[in-house]
């Protein structure tokens, strides 16, 4: 059975429509991440569920019982859950053992036992021997993992993150990647974490749910998502890549043959037909190699390992121009000629002219990641 | 006799004090518990009772007549037709016998000892000289300084043209006797209307004021006691006032510094023989029936 | 477990029978002896009272007094506040502490002193041959000595409510506005007065409500020159004899209910769109340079103005044997501290039982009001406002008149508890509903900027609304409680006019007992019972002072 | 000359060391990253220069202008910097619009201008539209945009920034990147960035100060700090990789012959002795290939794009393990036995007998970044 469901949700301020009849199951034991840009309403759907808001619209379910629908709602302490907020929300009149404290003592731990359990998740966190520390003499992200240990340390059946990590640098983030993973193998706890990064949610998740505008527009596992994304607008945002315009000449289920400027490949392909579509091609799918699709490059930025190269492929005269991005070790100038090999591809599923078979394919992605997760 | 008993008087706290301690001194059996104010609020306090349908008070120790006078005729008071008089004016009293006034408080004059000349007349303060240096209690806000008002436009032959003539003068009418007493010592004033037992109690400390009792007379507030009809324990209150007319409590208000009701009880030090003060009447009945306009006839004087 | 469940009615229905009780109640006990006198409804005599011309002069005084006199206290006061929470300017704690006092000081006493300082008889005046000759009216005299003592009277509220909004604004907010290029004046024009108008307006509010209830100042400084404001008015009338008097006195404060409402009203018609949540954080500080000294200066010159002139004069006051005798080592006498404080048992007994009703009510609200402001937070905006305007009638309804209600409410035994009349409660309790508003205010402004996540967090942590209120809120809005519960301690320990009518033999207050020694014309008794009071005050606010460093920063108002 | 030099600059809270003994110098129109573990003093620095907070010991110039000593600051209104906080700092009685006109209006900006000059920032930051929004009706990172366009409006000649991008999400991130380096181009202000995000900081700077506990340990160009370390706080702080114990057999100068794990191979290094040594080997020099050094599978995590596998080396029952990670595109099992041939690696300078070469070197890299930025 599923933890969390909600059902047609919606959430409107003033005008605003923060979330807009979003439906979605939080299988027990679940790890969804909420990806989306900013605005799009992840903070409203956790808020909604941890029971701060009010639905407009809709329902949330908690194992099949009703929390909330716009008449009524189970207060936020008698939810359960567990919550990081993006704003931290510490409480400065406590100093960060009390912090932490907090929600053990709310729940009438015996007091011999709590000392030592915030002793442990303030080691999980990197914070040891800041137990006396006032929360304003703290850095923004000792700050976070505060925040973090006080919501880790009650052990809830359900946790909600919102942007737990924004503020930490890369390795404290991996511990606490590793922290998370860890917690949610030992509790079976039903997480739903809101990220603005990618690799993290990719990192951690079971399934990754992309919003936009208030609305979810596909949820799948990472690799899915990443791979395969279900329209345009997932492709654009989820990792980098390039969205060029192609032609699919031999759909054959599964994968189908396209021609990208002149030059064919065969892609993946969630049954394509034949015509023009949009093509994705991730930069670890491209190589500069001696032969393949002639290009010109744009720029070149240095990112740590690599060089991240801006080419634009050098078509017939065509308009507007396309651009590919590409990885590449070596420096390459700007206005360089090169090839480019191509090892995997996926045809966008047009919007336009097979919405019913996307819908189709969205909801099934659902029940994937419903089943999924129930099988764990 | 034994009984309890609860007075609501306008004295002074210490003097409140001394006249209950006397009394318990002298009836051990009765236990006096008294509460005071200044008399608009002792009223005020006793009018809410009274709209709350329990009034508090046995007996009645308060400034002026007029008020008594009020009571009875709303039938609050009790009469008490056996209290020895003797040895009081009988227009001390009332003919009914339901308030017996204790003490005379007359309201003479007081003036600076830096003023230019010393008083003697009501007159004398419609003097050019004593132009912007009179005070005087308003009777808009002290009780007894309405019955002066009433005594004096009673006796004065001008009247209320006595009040123009001080208007025009440049006098001042506000605030209680206490304000007077000290815009007068302080010197903000040189000369005042005032309650004699204030100048002659700071004179003998050594501030700088006199008292004089002019030669028209002066009037007088008489501190009556009286028994409310709704009274728990007459007897009690009856003893009260028995000890209130008697020489014994009539010497307790003479030590005070106030002048006693009863002729066969002397005056305290400070005041000059009894035959030299000239107490004018007035008619409380008709100050009561005429309080209203009273009022706003001494505002429209004095452009209040 | 919902929400909106007869758990979280009722806790809403208990709160709203706690205002109902203690400033409803009342009101509504005023309005039925206003309009109903003994019974018989008479609309026509209520109206035809309300219609003197005399009524009508004394509310338009009113108006104008209390309107300029809160605008002047908050010159007064919200300078002090921004100096002492946010500037470091030498000796500002000690210039926090001293302006608290004027508070202390009973109002008709205020009057008195400065009435001296400025009167031909003033002793300072006269040392520098300036006194005016005997004569001259008195300066203080009239709407505008009244309008400045209203300031100087008021001005400690407005320090004390808006020092506790100071002191949460976060330093970012004021940084910010510096790395954009302002100056530190223009960013307290900008920024730090805009992000704490609430606090402005509830101060501005308080002191407005309080000079509409303002008895000994108008006392001593209007009626001598037939300046009537509504209070006096209502004290003169009490003189008259007739069974009129208690219909006319509450017809009036209806009146001055009235006026107290259409304050409100303006309040929240200030403050619309002004509710800024945030995490309180360490105020910034504003570095005065070389104005350093000027500034430290003018705010001793201040200070020494409004309080240590009349101070001294009051202390001139004690120390001569009667009124009017100069001040010199041959007259100088203690007789009158003697006479007071140990020929006098009741002064002592006053000492103990202001300290104790005036301390209990202090207490009572500081703690009650937190629950209170918690529940009224939850309710809409409306019903807030509703609700502050009602909590506000009883301060604003001249004393004597709350008194009055009081007795018709509890002279009568009620169930359960029987006859409060003539117990200490009576006091406490009218204390209690006198100045709810005082504690209700800088609380309900404090836990109005609270940020909400900060209560979500709880919640989620398991804490039910009991446990986050005495977890969370609670410590949070204890700076506001605390500087509440110093408003209405000071503010009751000196109280005269509700006092006057309830004290009972054994329970008389310091007001009353001060009062009563003025009436008497003993004057000097009186200054020196004033200066007790106030070193009482001082020497208690210095044993908070030394327990205050235990307690969390800006708890107390001057730290 | 150079626009911002700090001099032995000291902050102590209480007991605690913010920050110690710092001297840096940040040329005119340079891009510094301040990067660094949270709580090693970042804030504390950028505070420090825009002179919120007065320093314990040592001084601060702009332009050779003293600006702050322990005894005498400048205050920060008069020193016109641009800050952007990492607590956004927005403030909550104005609406959008008036949050980003401020600064202009603060300088006196004619009325006229202000409209248009909001209009142009909240559209580089994508709030269009935004103008009238009250701030509590902003998600985390709309706020954090409203706060960057706050600080570009005023066209400062310092900008300091204080995480300004941890709440957005990629691609907005990239996008403020862009705009970042557009306004540096185009102003030429100096821009020290504080980051934790080590790809930002490693492509937008042209120069990185690593931080830790209070102390710079290395400035120098983003290449040469992730190429190069000083040290093993920096090698293990900045970027991913494996540092290994190695033995330096053959030193020559800017190589060295190393063995590891009885393996041998030519590695960068600045001078390193013959003898035991640490040696750097990042996961994109790093290829399973068929032949190399063996190692063992431990364990593997989908990352996006790539899956990141942790080896262990298969040596000589060495103790402890030694650990390499690498970025592979196929999924490899655990257990796993591959071979892993290494591209490039580096000889981690050794602090223990080197502490005066580092030294020199450190400052060395500070001159590098004066005169780099000098150049410009
Ligand atoms: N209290 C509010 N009043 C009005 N609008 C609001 C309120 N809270 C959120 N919004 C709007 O609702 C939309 C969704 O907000 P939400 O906070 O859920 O975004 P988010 O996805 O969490 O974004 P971010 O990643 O920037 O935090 C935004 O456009 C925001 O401006
Ligand atoms: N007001 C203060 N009082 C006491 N200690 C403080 C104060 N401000 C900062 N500190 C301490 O100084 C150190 C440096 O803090 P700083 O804010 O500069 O860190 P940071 O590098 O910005 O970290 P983060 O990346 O987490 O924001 C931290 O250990 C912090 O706890
Ligand atoms: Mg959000
Ligand atoms: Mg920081």
């Amino acid at each position: 059975m599923s933890e969390i469901r909600v059902e047609r949700l919606s959430k409107r301020f003033n005008e605003t429509a923060a979330l807009d009849a979003v439906s979605l199951d939080f299988a027990a034991g679940s790890f969804t991440a909420l990806l989306g840009p900013s605005g799009c309403g992840k903070t409203t759907m956790l808020r909604l569920i941890a029971g701060f808001e009010a639905p407009s619209e809709g329902s949330v379910f908690f194992g099949g019982e009703l929390m909330a629908d716009p008449q009524r709602q189970v207060p936020p302490e008698a939810r359960g859950v567990g919550v990081v907020f993006q704003s931290y929300a510490l409480w400065p009149h406590m100093d960060v053992a009390a912090n932490v404290a907090y929600p053990l003592k709310a729940r009438h731990v015996e007091r011999g036992a709590i000392a030592g359990r915030v002793g442990a998740v303030l080691d999980i966190v990197g914070l040891n021997g800041f137990e006396g520390r006032r929360i304003e003499e703290l850095s923004g992200g000792q700050r976070q993992r505060v925040a973090l240990a006080r919501c880790l340390v009650a052990d809830a059946r359900i946790i909600l993150f919102d942007e737990p990590l924004a503020n930490l640098d890369m390795h404290l983030r991996a511990s606490m990647v590793d922290a998370f993973r860890d917690i949610h193998r030992r509790t079976g706890a039903t997480i739903v974490y809101v990220t603005h990064d990618q690799a993290e949610a990719l990192a951690l998740a079971d399934r990754v749910a992309i919003m936009s505008q208030g609305r979810v527009l596909q949820a799948a596992p990472p690799q899915e998502v990443y791979r395969a994304p279900a329209n345009a607008t997932i492709a654009g945002f989820v990792g980098r890549g390039s969205i060029v315009a192609g032609m699919v000449i031999d759909p054959a289920g599964e994968t189908a043959t396209v021609d990208i400027a002149g030059h064919r490949l065969v892609a993946r392909s969630a049954g394509a037909s034949a015509g023009p579509a949009k093509i994705l091609l991730r930069p670890e799918a491209l190589r500069i190699s001696p032969e393949g699709m002639p290009a010109t490059v744009l720029d070149s930025i240095y990112r740590g390992p690599v060089h991240e190269v801006r080419l634009a492929l050098s078509a017939l005269e065509q308009e507007p121009r396309q651009e590919l991005l590409i990885d590449s070790t070596e420096t390459l100038a700007v206005g360089q000629k090169v090839h480019v090999a191509v090892s995997d591809a996926w045809v966008i599923p047009d919007l336009w002219t097979t919405t019913a078979r996307a819908r189709h394919q969205l909801e099934a992605a659902v029940r994937t990641g419903r089943a999924q997760a129930a099988g764990r | 006799a034994d009984g309890k008993l609860v007075l609501y008087t306008s004295q002074p706290n210490t003097d409140a004090q001394q006249t209950v301690d006397a009394f318990m001194a002298k009836n051990p059996g009765i236990k006096v518990e008294w509460v005071r104010d200044g008399t608009p609020k002792i009223l005020a306090k006793l009018r809410a009772e009274i709209e709350a349908g329990q009034p508090q008070a046995d007996v009645l120790l308060i400034a002026d007549v007029v008020t008594m006078e009020g009571l009875k005729k709303e039938g609050r008071l009790l009469s008490y037709p056996e209290a020895d008089v003797s040895g009081i004016d009988a227009a001390l009293y009332d003919k009914d016998k339901t308030y017996f006034s204790t003490k005379l408080i007359t309201t003479g004059i007081v003036y600076n000892t830096k003023a230019p000349f010393v008083p003697a007349s009501w007159e004398d303060l419609t003097k050019p000289e004593a132009k912007g240096l009179v005070a005087m209690p308003s009777p808009l806000t002290s009780g007894a300084a309405m019955i002066h008002t009433v005594t004096l436009t009673g006796n004065l032959p001008e009247g209320w043209d006595y009040y123009n003539a001080l208007a025009k003068n440049g006098a001042q009418a506000s605030g209680g006797n206490g304000d007077v007493l000290k815009a007068v010592s302080g010197g903000d004033k040189l000369f005042g209307m005032i309650v004699d037992y204030m100048p002659i109690r700071e004179k003998a400390k050594g501030a700088p004021v006199e008292f004089v009792f002019p030669r028209e007379g002066v009037s007088a507030v008489t501190e009556p006691v009286a028994i409310l009809s709704t009274a728990r324990d007459t007897e009690a209150a009856k003893a009260f006032v028995d000890f209130l007319l008697s020489k014994d409590g009539q010497e307790v208000a003479a030590k005070m510094g106030y002048i006693p009701a009863r002729a066969d009880v002397a005056l305290p030090a400070g005041y000059p023989d009894r035959s030299s003060i000239k107490v004018l009447g007035y008619d409380a009945a008709a100050a009561l029936a005429n309080d209203a306009a009273n009022k706003e006839k001494f505002g429209a004087v004095m452009s209040q | 477990m919902w929400r909106a469940t007869p758990g979280s009615r009722a806790s809403a229905l208990a709160v709203l029978l706690v205002i109902a009780l203690l400033s409803l109640l009342p009101m509504v006990r005023l309005v039925i002896a206003a309009v109903a006198p003994g019974g018989e409804l008479d609309f026509g005599a209520f109206a035809q009272r309300l219609a003197k011309p005399a009524a009508l002069r004394a509310m338009w005084h009113t108006l104008d007094t209390s309107f300029f006199g809160a605008l002047l206290a908050l010159c007064l006061g919200g300078p002090f506040a921004i100096a002492v929470t946010m500037t470091d300017l030498p000796g500002r704690k000690a210039l926090g502490f001293l302006l608290l006092l004027p508070l202390m000081i009973a109002p008709q006493v205020t009057a008195l002193s400065w009435l001296h300082l400025f009167g031909p008889s003033s002793t300072l005046l006269g040392m520098a041959g300036m006194a005016p000759p005997p004569g001259t009216p008195n300066p203080m005299l009239g709407r505008n000595g009244i309008i400045l003592l209203y300031a100087v009277q008021h001005a400690p509220i407005v320090f004390i409510t808006l020092r506790a909004g100071l002191s949460r604004i976060p330093h970012d907010l004021v940084e910010a506005a510096r790395a954009s290029g302002a100056e530190p004046l223009s960013v307290l024009w900008t920024i730090v007065l805009p992000v704490v108008r609430p606090y402005i307006v509830a101060a501005a509010a308080l002191a407005f409500v309080s000079g509409v209830g303002n008895f000994g100042i108008p006392a001593l400084l209007g009626m001598p020159v037939n300046y009537l404001t509504l209070p006096t008015l209502i004290y003169q009338d009490l003189s008259s004899f007739g069974p009129g008097v208690l219909p006319q006195i509450t017809a009036l404060s209806v009146l001055v209910g009235v006026l107290a409402l259409a304050g409100v009203a303006c309040q929240s018609l200030a403050l619309r769109g002004a509710a800024h949540r945030f995490t309180a954080g360490t105020p910034a500080r504003f570095e005065l340079g070389r104005y350093r000294l000027p500034l430290a200066g003018l705010g001793w010159l201040v200070v020494g103005f409004i309080l240590v002139l009349p101070a001294c004069a009051l202390l001139a006051t004690s120390l001569v044997p009667s009124f009017g005798v100069p001040l010199g080592w041959q007259t100088m006498t203690a007789s009158n501290y003697a006479e007071v404080l140990v020929r006098q048992a009741s002064t002592v007994r006053a000492f103990r039982n202001s300290i104790l009703f005036a301390g209990s009510a202090a207490l009572i609200l500081a703690i009650g009001v937190i629950p209170v402001t918690a529940v009224l937070e939850r309710l809409g905006r409306r019903w807030q406002r509703l609700l502050g305007g009602i909590i506000d009638l009883p301060y604003a309804v001249p004393g004597v008149v709350l008194a009055i209600a009081c007795i018709l409410l509890f002279l009568r035994p009620l169930p359960l508890i029987g006859s409060l009349y003539a117990t200490p409660s009576i006091i406490v309790i009218a204390y209690a509903m006198r100045f709810f508003t005082l504690a209700l205010k800088p609380v309900a402004t404090a836990v109005g900027q609270i940020s909400r996540d900060l209560d979500e967090a709880a919640a989620v942590s398991g804490a039910g609304a009991i446990r986050r209120l005495m977890t969370i809120t609670a410590p949070l809005a204890a700076p506001a409680a605390v500087a509440g519960g110093l408003l209405v301690f000071m503010s009751a320990f000196n109280e005269l006019t509700v006092s006057a009518l309830l004290w009972s033999s054994g329970n008389e207050t310091l007001g009353v007992v001060l009062f009563s020694l003025e009436e008497a014309g003993l004057g000097t008794q009186a200054a020196a019972i004033a200066v007790s009071t106030i070193a009482v005050v001082i020497v208690l606010l210095l044993v908070l002072d030394r327990f205050g460093r235990r307690l969390p920063a800006d708890v107390l108002p001057w730290r």
